[in-house]
Formats: structure tokens, sequence, C-alpha cells
């Protein structure tokens, strides 16, 4: 990265999007500044005074028609710039539904912890392939903090108490600058790291190395050392709903609303059962589980409720809409 | 400052309905209505608080300069409130399908 | 509205000397009060936008602590104010009639229930003292499903009425400040602003309490 | 020059400076002149105090590896950040200028409420000597923000106390907003109508509405925050069923309107400078008075563009993004007008013309900048970057500030009765503008490279960026202080100031004498032609 190219290093799908939209502005901002200082330089010169008796110009007092036109050209040009920004937003932030290679970001004063459902752990270190969307499931164990890669041109705060998501698909090997945007305390400057860019081959040799136990393994100890699995695995008198094929899908709660079980959804439901309920169950009779388990325990438990529903057949991306969860 | 005097009359049966609007709250929720509960007590707290403001701080017969500073206040408030909420209402929403 | 006028003007009781009249000056006390009312409202607003983000995150701890709430007390708190909001209106008017002497056992009466408001509250806070239900450190909840939860709510409660309570004894000072203004023949039946500013502010805090009061202590009764 | 009144020069003439003498016949004034001089001095002064924690910053950012420990730089860029705002730039321009001018300017005697306005400079007194007072005792540290659960729970720095010396100054700030607002509805002088008003007026009015209405919502919030750091009871703590990003709101709430606070008033004085010195009417008077009713209004429904990646809701940020458009119109509005006013003028450069020039390119650009953070996507790379550093710098220090120069150079004949020198103060001017530029250009190009701002250590690659600023910044120190020394020497020693030294239009200037008097006028002044009439045309003429 030269210091005089404003762009820093492109190594993602959406870098390459959000330089183009930037591009867009530049120019847009670049005209505008050039036009006002334009005719602010002009209009000094060309309407100088030239003697201090000169008698006071005539007064124009304003256009109804110019007015309206500097109004309402500037919002249709700004209309573009949000529609466009807001696509990309949705875009970045909306993982697709299947064929995720999932990571999972936690947070703490001042490190990234990274696991993989495959069982590898990192700190401030990050490994992904190129060519195959990678989902960021992030969460925080003390204050808030924003995992930021600035050649993917991504960011997302990562808030104590929920999960936030984003995805990216890399392009280029290579490494990367991970670095926390969101201050957090002493430290802030120094909560970051590197992201290795890898060629899928390379990527699948580094996943096969050496691991203790994948995260699908060390949730299904924590499933069973915390009783989850007497009720919800193996129980047959319907106290609870069973968590075969669960995730990922829609599921309809007892006030009639309808949300996808995702992460989020787990987690909350690990955390706090009673604020949403399955259709049929009773409130109040799993035990809440808030502040007894630590924030990467709920990301193993969770790999492992994933790993209860076994992947979808390919749908590829005309994949019916995902069911809306809200209808107001 | 140089309005008529209100007739005692007038103040005495709006202290009544504030005393009987108290009284019907505390009444009402008592009785299971589910979320009607709610609104029924906001319903009644709206109307005593437009009862004290109407007639005891006299906005009934004050200025409009007056009428907007209190139209005003209500507004702003709604917009802390609609914006703020609006946030948590629609947190769990979905994309829905890829509109773009 | 020449100067010779401004000078004439000066006779009239209470007219500071950088108004034009006493017109000038009532229209710039009530506007300048009702704009205050104004940043009193978002004031409290916060609070209140606050209370309603929890309450729609947690209905259920939130109805549940409804139940640790005196509604007795709370109730007649809310008459005890209503009155006194009445005895204040009845001030104004009797100032406005010129009667001195009713003005201030109006006012004497309102300010009787005004600490009779705040002695009730105390029975209230030392009754939540007692139970532990006062949020921080000691804070104890018997549904230890809602501990978190309903120490929000308790938390909110305090704030809410706490800085309520604090208005209050504003006001409080401030009727005794309006007694001996009275009593040393301060207000004229052409000039008694202070009272009825006063009057402002009184109503004010009572209409946030009508809203504290179901919030806080009716709503999810039921439940 | 005058020739309204026969004492434009009389020498022994009483006026509010030589009326009274005496440390008490300051501290005890009811005169919102001498109010706006108390205010003048203890704004300037925390100004050079924000200005030497940024000094600091500055040369700690010299070299990647830093000078000061960590939570040295943490203090410094929050306390910087606390200064400016709530102590510098919130009261910068309304309780020195608005306080000295907007009685002037419509012909009333003084401020509704003489006793509240010196109340709340004491109020400001008080609420700065207790956030001096945190920051002799060990500074806080974190950032000008007070995020939870980081302030509430995690900081161990003296956050209460901060929080205190701010919701104090917030008082201060509400009531001067009470008391314009009063003022400008009820003590008109005759034929003073809305439609007359000046623009500095208007946009005093557009900054008391959002004073009064913004900021006991950041007094509620720091309350909350404080009780929230003493109990733990988790009102903005996930950790205890809490909800962070509430707190976000409801600071933003206020902090955005705010950002108008810190920019309507320079606009109002440019909307002055700009006709004065092109001795012309200025263009489209309606649209830039109704552009800051708008401005305030709308202002308040954007907040949450700050919350784009906070974990708000995703269909709010759209709103919010599109809203934040929409508040970017009435600013455009303005830049528009005062540059066609300058079409067809008699256009001369004295300092403060020189200062609106700056203003408008500068303000333009921090402005457009600001449509790149609304932009979603492009917001979700640049947020919490230098990239939000220069916008906020470029609106302003290169707006607001400048605009206070500006200002204070315009008006410093009517305030102290003397004439600065011109040369310097165009000198001064030049300085200041270069400076700005070099101090915070790069810092875009550093933000669209990826450096996070409050970075006390950054990646070595940004380092020459990183000195230009800095080197810009010691060149914009000098132009800071060149002002100091020349107007502190003119306020003595500078030549008499006539009446009226720009041949300026409005009652300040025409039929006021200078300095005025403790009541402003020697007669009740009269209104009788529309405001900005350079031309002299009789007849009041609308829009066409
Ligand atoms: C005086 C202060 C001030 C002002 C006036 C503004 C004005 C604006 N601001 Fe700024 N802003 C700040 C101070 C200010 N801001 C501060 C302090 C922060 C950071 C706080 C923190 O986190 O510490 C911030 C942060 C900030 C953010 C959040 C960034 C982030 O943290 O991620 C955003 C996002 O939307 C934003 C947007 C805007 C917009 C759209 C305007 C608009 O009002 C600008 C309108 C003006 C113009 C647009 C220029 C003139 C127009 C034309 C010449 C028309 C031509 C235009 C076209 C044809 C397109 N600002
Ligand atoms: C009104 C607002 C205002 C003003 C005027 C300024 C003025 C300046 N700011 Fe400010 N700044 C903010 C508001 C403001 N800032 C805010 C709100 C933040 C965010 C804080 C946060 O993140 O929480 C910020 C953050 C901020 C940062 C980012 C810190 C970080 O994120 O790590 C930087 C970095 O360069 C910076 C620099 C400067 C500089 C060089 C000036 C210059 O313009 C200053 C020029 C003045 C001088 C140079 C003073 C001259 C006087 C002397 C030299 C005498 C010295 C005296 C003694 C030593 C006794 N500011
Ligand atoms: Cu973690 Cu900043
Ligand atoms: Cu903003």
């Amino acid at each position: 990265m030269g210091v005089f190219s404003i762009f820093p290093p492109r190594a993602s799908t959406t870098a390459v999007q959000v330089d183009a939209l930037y591009t867009f502005l530049l120019i847009v901002a670049g005209i505008m500044t050039a036009l006002i200082f334009f005719c602010v330089f002009f209009f000094a010169v060309r309407y100088r005074r030239k003697n201090q008796d000169d008698p006071a110009p005539k007064a124009i007092h304003g256009s109804l028609p110019l007015e309206i036109a500097w109004s309402v050209f500037p919002f249709l040009i700004m209309l573009v710039m949000f529609a466009w920004g807001a696509k990309l937003y949705f875009q970045n932030y909306t993982p697709p539904l299947h064929d995720t290679f999932d990571i999972y970001v936690t947070g703490k004063q001042w490190m990234w912890k990274v696991q993989y459902p495959t069982g590898q752990r990192e700190i401030n270190e990050m490994h992904v392939p190129t060519g195959r969307p990678v989902k960021l499931i992030l969460a925080s164990e003390d204050v808030i903090h924003s995992f930021y890669i600035p050649a993917f041109r991504l960011k997302h705060d990562v808030v104590p108490g929920s999960y936030q998501t984003y995805w990216f698909e890399a392009t280029e090997p290579g490494r990367y600058h991970i670095l926390c945007a969101e201050y957090c305390g002493t430290n802030h400057s120094d909560m970051g790291g590197w992201v290795t860019v890898m060629k899928p081959n390379d990527f699948e040799r580094w996943l096969a190395g050496d691991t203790g136990g994948s995260m699908r393994e060390q949730g299904e100890k924590l499933f069973q050392q915390y009783g989850c699995v007497t009720c919800h695995v193996t129980d047959r008198e319907g106290r609870c709903p069973s968590l075969l094929n669960v995730f990922g899908n829609p599921v309809v709660l007892d006030d009639g609303r309808t949300v996808v079980a995702d992460e989020a959804y787990v987690r909350e439901s690990i955390l706090n059962p009673n604020a949403k309920v399955v259709k049929g169950y009773k409130h109040d009779i799993m035990p809440v589980f808030q502040g007894q388990i630590s924030e990467e325990g709920l990301l193993q438990l969770i790999v492992y409720v994933k790993s209860l529903s076994p992947p979808a057949p390919r749908s590829g991306k005309s994949a019916a809409p995902a069911p809306k969860a809200n209808p107001k | 400052m140089t309005h008529p005097v209100v007739p005692i009359k007038t103040y005495a049966a709006v202290f009544g309905a504030l005393l009987a609007l108290t009284i019907t709250t505390v009444a009402v929720s008592k009785l299971e209505l589910g979320e009607f509960n709610f609104v029924a007590a906001m319903t009644i707290a709206v109307i005593k608080g437009t009862l004290v403001v109407m007639f005891f701080m006299d906005v009934r017969r004050a200025t409009s300069l007056t009428k907007l500073i209190v139209g005003a206040g209500l507004f702003w408030m709604a917009i802390l409130f609609v914006f703020v909420l609006s946030d948590y209402a629609s947190r769990g929403w979905l994309p829905g399908p890829r509109w773009f | 509205m020449g100067d010779s006028e401004a000078t004439l003007a000066v006779h009239e009781p209470g007219l500071k000397h950088h108004f034009d009249d006493s017109a000038q000056q009532f229209q710039s006390s009530t506007l300048g009060m009702w704009v205050f009312l104004v940043t009193e409202l978002m004031f409290f607003g916060g609070m209140f936008g606050g209370y309603t983000v929890y309450r729609n995150m947690y209905p259920d701890a939130f109805a549940s602590t409804s139940h640790f709430m005196n509604v007795p007390i709370g109730a007649i708190n809310t008459g005890v104010l209503i009155f006194s909001s009445f005895t204040m209106v009845m001030a104004v008017r009797s100032a406005q009639l010129g009667q001195k002497k009713v003005l201030i056992a109006f006012l004497i009466f309102t300010l009787l229930l005004g600490c009779l408001f705040l002695t009730l509250k105390y029975v209230e806070y030392h009754e939540k003292w007692v139970d532990h239900h006062i949020p921080g450190p000691g804070f104890q909840y018997a549904d230890t499903r809602y501990f978190h939860q309903a120490q929000i709510l308790f938390f909110l409660y305090f704030a809410m009425t706490g800085m309520h309570a604090i208005h209050m004894i504003v006001g409080v000072g401030m009727l005794i400040v309006l007694i001996s203004m009275a009593a040393r023949n301060r207000f004229t039946q052409a000039w008694y602003t202070p009272v009825e500013m006063i009057g402002l502010y009184w109503h004010f805090v009572d209409i946030v309490w009508i809203f504290l009061f179901p919030l806080l202590y009716l709503i999810g009764h039921t439940k | 020059m005058s020739t309204y009144l026969p004492f434009a020069r009389t020498e022994a003439r009483t006026n509010y400076l030589n009326a009274d003498y005496g440390w008490k016949s300051w501290l005890f004034t009811t005169d919102h002149k001498r109010i706006a001089l108390l205010y003048l001095f203890s704004i300037t002064a925390f100004f050079f105090v924000g200005g030497a924690f940024a000094v600091g910053m500055r040369v700690n950012l010299l070299t990647p590896e830093g000078i000061f420990a960590h939570d040295t730089y943490n203090k410094l860029f929050t306390m910087h950040g606390i200064i400016m705002v709530f102590f510098f730039l919130v009261p910068s321009i309304p309780a020195t200028l608005g306080n000295f001018l907007v009685p002037l300017m419509i012909g009333a005697r003084d401020l509704a409420f003489p006793r509240i306005n010196l109340l709340s400079w004491y109020l400001y007194m008080i609420g700065g000597a207790i956030a001096l007072t945190a920051i002799v005792k060990g500074g806080v540290d974190t950032g000008w923000t007070f995020y939870a659960p980081f302030s509430s729970t995690y900081s161990n720095t003296h956050v209460i106390l901060t929080a205190i010396g701010v919701f104090v100054s917030g008082f201060s700030s509400i009531l001067t907003g009470l008391n314009f607002i009063v003022t400008i509805h009820t003590m008109r002088a005759p034929g003073m109508t809305w439609g007359r008003l000046p623009l500095f007026v208007w946009g005093h009015y557009a900054t008391s509405l959002i004073q009064v209405l913004g900021t006991p919502v950041i007094a509620i919030t720091l309350v909350l925050l404080g009780l929230e750091r003493v109990l733990h009871a988790g009102i903005f703590d996930p950790a205890v069923g809490g909800d962070p990003v509430l707190f976000q709101h409801l600071f933003w709430f206020y902090s955005h309107p705010a950002v108008y606070i810190m920019i309507l008033p320079g606009m109002a004085v440019i909307s002055e400078i700009i006709p004065c010195f092109s001795r012309k009417a200025l263009f489209g008077y309606t649209f830039v008075a109704i552009s800051s009713i708008a401005i305030a209004v709308l202002g308040f429904l954007v907040w949450g563009h700050h919350l784009f990646v906070a974990g708000q809701s995703m269909y709010a940020s759209m709103v919010f993004s599109l809203l934040s458009f929409l508040v970017a119109i009435p600013s455009a509005i303005k830049v528009f007008n005062w540059t066609a006013t300058m079409y067809k003028g008699s256009i001369s450069y004295e300092t403060p013309m020189l200062y609106a020039f700056g203003f408008i390119g500068l303000f333009t650009i921090g402005g457009l900048t600001g449509l790149f953070l609304a932009t979603l996507a492009i917001d979700v790379h640049v947020t919490d970057t230098y990239f939000v550093i220069a916008h906020f710098h470029y609106i302003m220090v290169g707006g607001m500030v400048m605009a206070y120069l500006g200002g204070i150079h315009f008006w410093f004949p009517k305030i102290s009765g003397r004439m600065y020198p011109e040369g310097w103060a165009r000198f001064a001017a030049l300085i200041v503008f270069v400076g700005f530029n070099l101090t915070f250009f790069p810092q875009f190009i550093l933000g669209y490279q990826g450096m996070p701002r409050r970075y006390a250590h950054y990646p070595p690659e940004f380092q020459v960026l990183n000195v230009m600023s800095t080197a810009g910044a010691s060149i914009l120190a000098v132009g800071y202080l060149l002002p100091i020394i020349y107007l502190g020497w003119a306020w003595r020693k500078g030549p008499k100031a006539p009446q009226n030294p720009w041949n300026a239009k409005g009652l300040e200037w025409e039929q006021s004498p200078t300095p005025p008097p403790t009541y402003n006028f020697e007669t009740q002044p009269v209104v009788t032609e529309p405001a900005y009439n350079y031309s002299g045309e009789s007849e009041e003429v609308g829009i066409g």
C-alpha cells in the first residue's frame, strides 16, 4: 500500500463494490466543491470593489426557480447515493442462508479470539479461503469492540449481550490488518491482528491441521454437562421442543410470530428461554442460563445445535425467500 | 393575565373528574383485560393529563403561541419515542426476499 | 413606546426596567415558563423512553414487579397531588381576586399536601429498603428468574419517582417563598405573576405523576 | 462615517464598559454585553485548554509507537473532545456574540431575563470548574461519547465528576436558549417584524430551539449513566440484562442536534458578514431563514446515523440514512445563497470576509464528506476512522471556529470601541487557513486507508500522513495565538472606532452608539426597512 494511493488494498468482493461507490461520491463531491470554490473565487475577483466610494450595487432578492433547482437536483443525486449505499449495506450485513463458512469471533479487552467449527482456535489471527462466502459471528465478553478489516471494507461493532454478523468473500491471498475500531479502553489501539487470505487448497490444508476437538464436540460436551440433552434430545414427554432440524428453519412462537432459528435466536433461548417460546410449549420450564456460560462456550453450543440440523440440499441462490418474521 | 376569573364550580368539577378517573384506573387494573389493561390505563392517564393542562394550566384560553409550545413539546417527545422504538421493533425483522 | 412611557411605567408594581410595560413583562414570564416546562418534559421523556424500551423487552418481569408496588399508597398519593393541584389553582384564583388571606391559606394548604405526598413517598421508599428492592449490590428479588430484569425496573422506578420527588421538593421550597411574599403584601390584583408561574410548574409535576402511577404501579397487575 | 447619531465619537460618553468599575461590577452584572464578555474570556480560555490537549495528541501521533502511555493518550482525546464540544463550541458564538448582539439587533434594552443570563454564566463556570477538577484529579478516558458499558462499568477514571460538569453546563446552555427564545418573541422593537429579523437572529432562534429541546435529554442520560455507575443495576449493561445501544440512542438524540448547535450560529455570522462586504442584500432571505428552522427540526430525525454499525436494526439505519440526506438540503440552500449574494456585488476583502470565504469552502468540504458518512456502505468502512475526525473538524474547526473568528473581528469595533490591525488580521487568517488544511486534509486519506480513531499507536504505514497533520497543527497553533496577541493589543491601544466602521446595516450599527451604553440605545429604535437594505430601496420587495 503506497502512501500516495488513497485506497487500501482490495481483498474482497465488497472492497471493489465499496470503492466504486466511493469513487462516485468523490466525483460528485469534487464537482460540487469545484463549482462552489470557482464561484466564490470568480465573484470575489470579478466583483471586487474597485473604489471605496462605489455606490452600492442593485439588490437581487432571490429567485424561486433557482432555490427550487438547487434544492431538488442535489437531493436527486443524494437519492442515488442513498439507494446505492443501502443496497450494499443490506448485502454485506445479510449473509447468504446456505453454504457459508462460519467463523466465531469473540472480542475481549484487548484481544480477538477466533474459533473455527473444526476446532482450531487462534488469537488475533484469522485464516480464510478465497472464493467462498465466509460468515463471521461476533460476540463480546465485556465492552463494545468493533471488528474491522479495512482490506474488505467491512466492520461491525461487537456488542456484548448479542451477536452481530457480517460476511464477505475474499479474493486476494495475502495478510491484512484486523483492527478494533470501537474505543474499548487502555489498549484499544493494540487490539488488532492479521487475517490471512489463502487459496482454497492451502486453506483446506491449514484446516486439516491439529485441533483440540472440534467446536461441535466441545459443544456436545457442554450440552450434556448442562443437562440440555435430557430435555431437548431424548425427552419424549413433550416438555421441550426437539432440536433436531431446528437450526436455520422458521419457528412459530406462542404469540403467533414466526422467527428463523439463527445464532441470535439460539443464544437468546439459552440465556433467556422465556423470551421466545415455541408454540405449544410452556413458559418457565427451562432454567435461565444468563451469566452461567462463557461466550465461547455459547458459541460451541450453537455449533452443536447447528450440527443437529444437517445442511439442506443445495438450493443455490434461488432459494425460496425466508419467511417474514414479523408481519407488521 | 386579564382573563376573567374562572368560577370555583369549574375547578371543583375538574377536581372531581380527576378523582373519579383515579379510582377508575385503579379499579380497571384489577380486571383481567389482557392488553387492554395497558390501553385503558394510558387512555385514562392521557385524559387526566389533558384535563390538568386545559383547565388548571388554562391552556384552553391561552395564546396560540402557548398552544404551539405545548404541541411542540409533545411532538418532540413523540420523535424520541417513535424513532427509538422503531429501532427495537425492527431489530428482529429479516431482510426479507432480496429485493435489490 | 418611547423612553418617556417606559419611565412612566416604572410605577407599575414589579416591572423591571428593561421591559416596556408590564404586559410585555408578563408575556415574557409566561413564555419563559412554558419553554422551561418543555425542557422538563424532554427531561422526563428520556426516562419514559427508557422505560418503554425495557417494558417491551421484559414484559413479564415488569408485570411481576408491579406486585411489589404499594398500590394503596400510590393511589392515595395520586389523590393528594390532584387535590394539591386543585388548591393551587384556587390560590391563583384568590390572587387574581386580590384576596390575600385566602391566597395564603390555599398556598399553605398546597404546601401541606406536597409535604404529605413526600412523607408517603418516604414510607414507600422505606418499604423498598426493607424488602431489599433498592437496585445495587444489596438487591434481592424473590423470583430469581427475573432478578436482573426486575432490578432494571426498580432502577427506573427510583430514577423516575426520585426525579419527581426532587421536583416536588423544589416546588415546596418555592411555595414557601410565595407564602412569604404574599405575607409581605408583594402581590396585587395587577401583579401576581410568580403565583401563576409556580402554579404552572406545580401542575406539570402533577401530570408527571399522573403518568408514573399507572406505568409503575398498575400495569401488569393482573398477571 | 455614520451620520445617524451626533455623538458617534464623543470621548467622555458613558458606555457599558466604563459605566461602572471594579470586579463586582463585572461578576454581578446583569448587562447582557458584560456577560457576553465574561463568556468571551472564559470560553477562549477553554479553547486553549482543549487546544493544548490537541497539541499533546498530535505530538504523540508523530511516531507509530507514540510517546505517551496508552492511558494518557486516551485521556487526552477524551478531554479534548469534552472541553471542545461542551465548554467551547456549544456556547462559543451563542453565549458571546449572540448574547451581545441579539438584544442589540432586535432593538431591546437587554435579554428578557438578565439575571438568568448571569446565572447561566455561573452554571457554565461551575460546570467547567467541575470538569477541570476531574481533569486535574487524573482525567477521564471514555471518549467524549461516554459509551456504556465501558463508561458505566469498566473505566476507572473520573467519569461521574466529568458527567456532573457536563450536566451543569448543560443547564447553562438551556437557560441561554430559553432567554433567546423569549427575547426574540417578546422584545422586538417597533417595526422589527419576523420578516425583517437579521439572519443572525434567525440562526440563534433555531439554535435555541435545539438547546431547549435536546439538552434535557443528555442531562437525564448522564444522570442515568452516573446512577448506573454507582449501582451497577444494569440499565445500560448487557451483563445484567440492559442494552448498551439504548445509551447510544439517548446520547445521540441530543448530540446529533447538538452538532447543529455548533454550526447554526456560525452560519448566522456568515449571513451577516457576506452582505456587508458585498454591499448587497442577502440572496434568498426567506429561504435562508427557513432553512435554519428546517435544520433545527430535521436535525432531530437523523441521530441514528451514528449507529449504522452499532447493532441498530438495518431498517432503522436505512431511514436514518435517508433523513440524513434530507437534512443536508437546507445547508446546501444556505451555501448556494451565500455564493449567489456575491454575484454582482461590490466585494471587499476585510478580515471578516476572508474568514467567510474560508467558512464557505471548508464547510462545504466538511458537509459533503458528511454525505459520505450518511451513505450506509461507505460509513461501514469509514466509521470510527480518521475520516470521521476529518469530517467534523472541517465543519467544527474549518467552519465554526472560522465563523467565530470572523464574527469576533467583525464586531470587535462594536464590542471594544477600537479597530484591530487589518494587516496582521489578514495574515493570521491566511495562516489559519493553510494550517487547517494541512492538519485535517491528510486525515481523510488516513481514514479511508483504514486508520481507526482513538488510536495511541498505529500501523507504521500511516506515519507520513500523520506527520503532515502534526506539522499542520503547529502552523494552526500560531494562527490561533496571533489574534490573541493583536486583539489584546488593539483592545487597549487600537485606534478608536467610528460608530459604523463597515457601513453595515442593522440596528446594532446604525442606531446604537459604539460601544453601546448600558441599555443599548439612547432613543427607542424603530425599524422602517427590511434587513440588509444596502442599496437603500424604499419598498419592501419579495422574492420573485
Ligand atoms: C458542527 C458539527 C457538524 C455538522 C454541521 C455536521 C453535519 C453533517 N454530518 Fe456530521 N458529525 C459531527 C459534526 C457535524 N456534522 C461530529 C462531531 C461527528 C462525530 C461524532 C463522534 O463520533 O465523535 C459527526 C459524525 C457524522 C456521522 C457519523 C459518522 C460515524 O461515526 O460513522 C454522519 C453519518 O451520517 C454524519 C453526517 C453528517 C451530515 C450528512 C451532515 C450535514 O448536515 C451536512 C450538510 C452540508 C452539506 C452537504 C454541504 C453543502 C451542500 C452543498 C454544497 C450541496 C451540494 C451537494 C450535492 C450535490 C450532493 N456526521
Ligand atoms: C470544537 C471542537 C474541536 C476543535 C476546535 C478541535 C480542534 C482540534 N482537534 Fe479535535 N476533536 C474534537 C473536537 C474539536 N477538535 C472532538 C469532539 C474529538 C473526538 C474526541 C473523541 O474521540 O472522543 C476530536 C478528536 C481529535 C483528534 C482524534 C483523536 C483520536 O481519535 O485519536 C485529533 C487528532 O489529530 C484532533 C486534533 C485537533 C486539532 C489539531 C485541533 C486544532 O484545531 C486545535 C488548535 C488549537 C491549538 C493548537 C491551541 C493553540 C494554543 C497553544 C499551542 C497554547 C498551548 C498552551 C499550553 C501548552 C499551555 N482532534
Ligand atoms: Cu476493542 Cu477497541
Ligand atoms: Cu450526526
